[in-house]
């Protein structure tokens, strides 16, 4: 693919640059933002960060930045956002201080970014002793056998004589209502559709419509097949809970479909 | 990979027998599991003793809150067998009995012994398995006679178990349906359901399995 | 659940601290994870002192092959750094934490509660959601209290497990943390000119959960 003639061309035309041009992609690669890279070109000064020369330092970025838009180098925003700032602090350190200006003087600017710089180094230190101590798993080590605590759960149940009274006399006064529980033919109870169901999950292997599941006669009757529907609904629920069914439904008022859970 | 070392010259000495023992320790330690002493003689620096060391160890360790003891060919560190109650948790939970609990006691109460379809009867409702379990586990309940009607069906009674909970000397302590009445506990109009002669025929049933 | 039980009369003297130690070290070596005092005071029979116990155990385990280490208000036995040569079986290979997670991790632990906001102006990027959710996964930081600041944000506090995977007894013990404040590189000085008086109320919330 390569053509050798233009591949030599290339090569003779700017070896240097290419260099230089790889060296700074690298770079910018390899800096964690902006005020890495200004981190990075402090270094060169080789003093304490806070006797740092900030107008230097924002020289040596700027120049950096216009380097890399020579090199046609992609510089995100903030690399571009920082340049400006920096020109911008340039211009208030070399100028004389405007009395009518309100805001911030160039050397507070300057001092606070240098003690950004700081900071961001004292943490990068800070991070670098941490990962240097002893660690859990690699220097050392808990115990490999450990007993499990035997957590007993004691769960006593109470009620008072009151209670008791207080049932029996429900049910006693429920007597007089026994007229509607006559009715209940047609209604089929939760244990009941529980009872039913407990039968017949162990062979129902593959998904299938819970109205399946409805006792045989109960689907025609539409006041049965309600109670029927609603009774085998909440079993399924209940057997769900205790993990011995899995229900699905493929959307809102799809069917609800059932199927034994595997152990 | 269980091979000791080969005994090559080493070019140090081995450590002191005291620092061993503290590597046998951390090793014993730190394994999941059982550590043989040909593992231990593998893990630790040339011309080490193991034996030595263990030995050493496991006197340390004698009296004290764990052991280091031997499992077949192999050691570790194990709790000391009379702290063993340490390694339980016991938290204590009250819970109120359900509803359908207790009307199912207070109909075995009143009514014992009885069978599972008089509580249903009774309560209008199916009673389910495990709230009769439940209230068996409680120990408040029994069986009883099993019922000479057809089927044989098996009786529920309460035990003396239940009299002593609820601070009852007998089932005959029972509030009568009288009292509830006059304690407000039931409607005044007449209940249908509820034949007093039936009760006290019941009642010579009561107790039939305590004498 | 932490509640110490009741200091009711005990019928019972406790028993001997002696005894009490022996028990704190069955319930340390049985534990992997550190164990509170409280659940030590739970576990062992009325009147012990815990924190006694503990102490004399410390001292007793000086210079062994374990270490009783204290993380947090928990307590654990660890092997002594200087075996950990001898574990290669039990060494965890973790994953490589990257640069940004290793410094995000630092910021929180030293300026901790930390917002997100302050770790990006401490670091001069934006925080990419992958790195604190790899630093939540270890179980290295949490959400602490949100700030009261504007817009609530939520903020970051290190876990009792950083503490214990970096033997550490406690935030304060974290390398340099002194000079680092007394230099004052904890403090979240605001750029000039911006007014943001209400971060300096959340220096007080610094080790919020350690006291």
């Amino acid at each position: 693919m390569a053509d050798p003639d233009q591949f030599e061309i290339n090569d003779v035309l700017s070896v240097e640059q290419r260099l230089a041009a790889e060296a700074l992609i690298v770079d910018v690669d390899g800096f964690e933002g902006p005020l890495d890279l200004l981190l990075q070109l402090s270094r060169t000064q080789k003093v304490d960060l806070r006797k740092i020369s900030v107008l230097h330092l924002a020289q040596q970025y700027l120049l950096f930045i216009e380097k890399a838009k020579e090199l046609r180098i992609e510089l995100a925003a903030d690399y571009l956002v920082m340049a400006a700032w920096l020109a911008f602090l340039k211009s208030r350190l070399l100028l004389p201080p405007d009395p009518s200006d309100e805001g911030p003087s160039g050397e507070e600017l300057a001092a606070h970014l240098a003690y950004q710089l700081q900071r961001l180094e004292a943490m990068r230190e800070s991070a670098a002793k941490l990962m240097a101590r002893d660690q859990k798993g690699r220097d050392f080590f808990v115990r490999g056998l450990p007993e499990e605590v035997e957590r007993r759960r004691n769960i006593t149940y109470t009620a008072s004589l009151l209670d008791l009274m207080q049932a029996y006399a429900r049910v006693r006064t429920k007597d007089e209502f026994r007229p509607f529980v006559m009715d209940r033919e047609a209604i089929l109870s939760m244990e009941q559709a529980l009872e039913r169901l407990r039968g017949l999950i162990p062979f129902a292997v593959e998904w299938a419509d819970l109205s399946s599941y409805l006792p045989e006669g109960w689907e025609l009757d539409p006041k049965k097949r309600r109670s029927a529907t609603a009774a085998t609904f909440a079993a399924s629920l209940e057997l769900a809970k205790q993990g011995q069914v899995e229900l699905r439904q493929g959307g809102t008022f799809e069917p609800i479909q059932i199927k034994a859970r595997r152990r | 990979m269980n091979d000791l070392p080969e005994q090559e010259e080493s070019l140090f000495d081995a450590p002191p027998l005291a620092e061993q023992e503290r590597m046998v320790e951390a090793v014993l330690f730190a394994s999941a599991d059982p550590v043989t002493v040909n593992d231990l003689a593998s893990r630790m620096p040339h011309g080490c003793n193991p034996k030595a060391a263990l030995e050493l160890l496991q006197r340390r360790y004698e009296g004290r809150g764990v052991r280091v003891v031997r499992v077949g060919d192999s050691w570790a560190i194990r709790t000391a067998p009379d702290l063993g109650f340490l390694m339980q948790k016991e938290t204590v939970e009250t819970r109120k009995l359900s509803r359908a609990a207790i009307e199912t006691l207070a109909i075995i109460a009143y009514h014992q012994p009885c069978t599972r379809a008089e509580i249903e009867e009774i309560r209008g409702v199916s009673v389910s398995r495990g709230t009769l379990d439940q209230l068996m586990e409680l120990d408040w309940i029994r069986f009883g006679r099993r019922r000479m009607s057809p089927g044989r069906p098996v009786t529920y009674v309460v035990t003396p178990h239940f009299l002593d909970h609820f601070g009852l000397e007998s089932a005959r302590d029972l509030p009568g349906v009288k009292e509830l009445r006059a304690a407000g506990l039931l409607e005044s109009r007449p209940l249908p359901g509820l034949d007093a002669t039936d009760d006290d025929e019941d009642q010579d049933d009561l107790f039939e399995d305590e004498s």
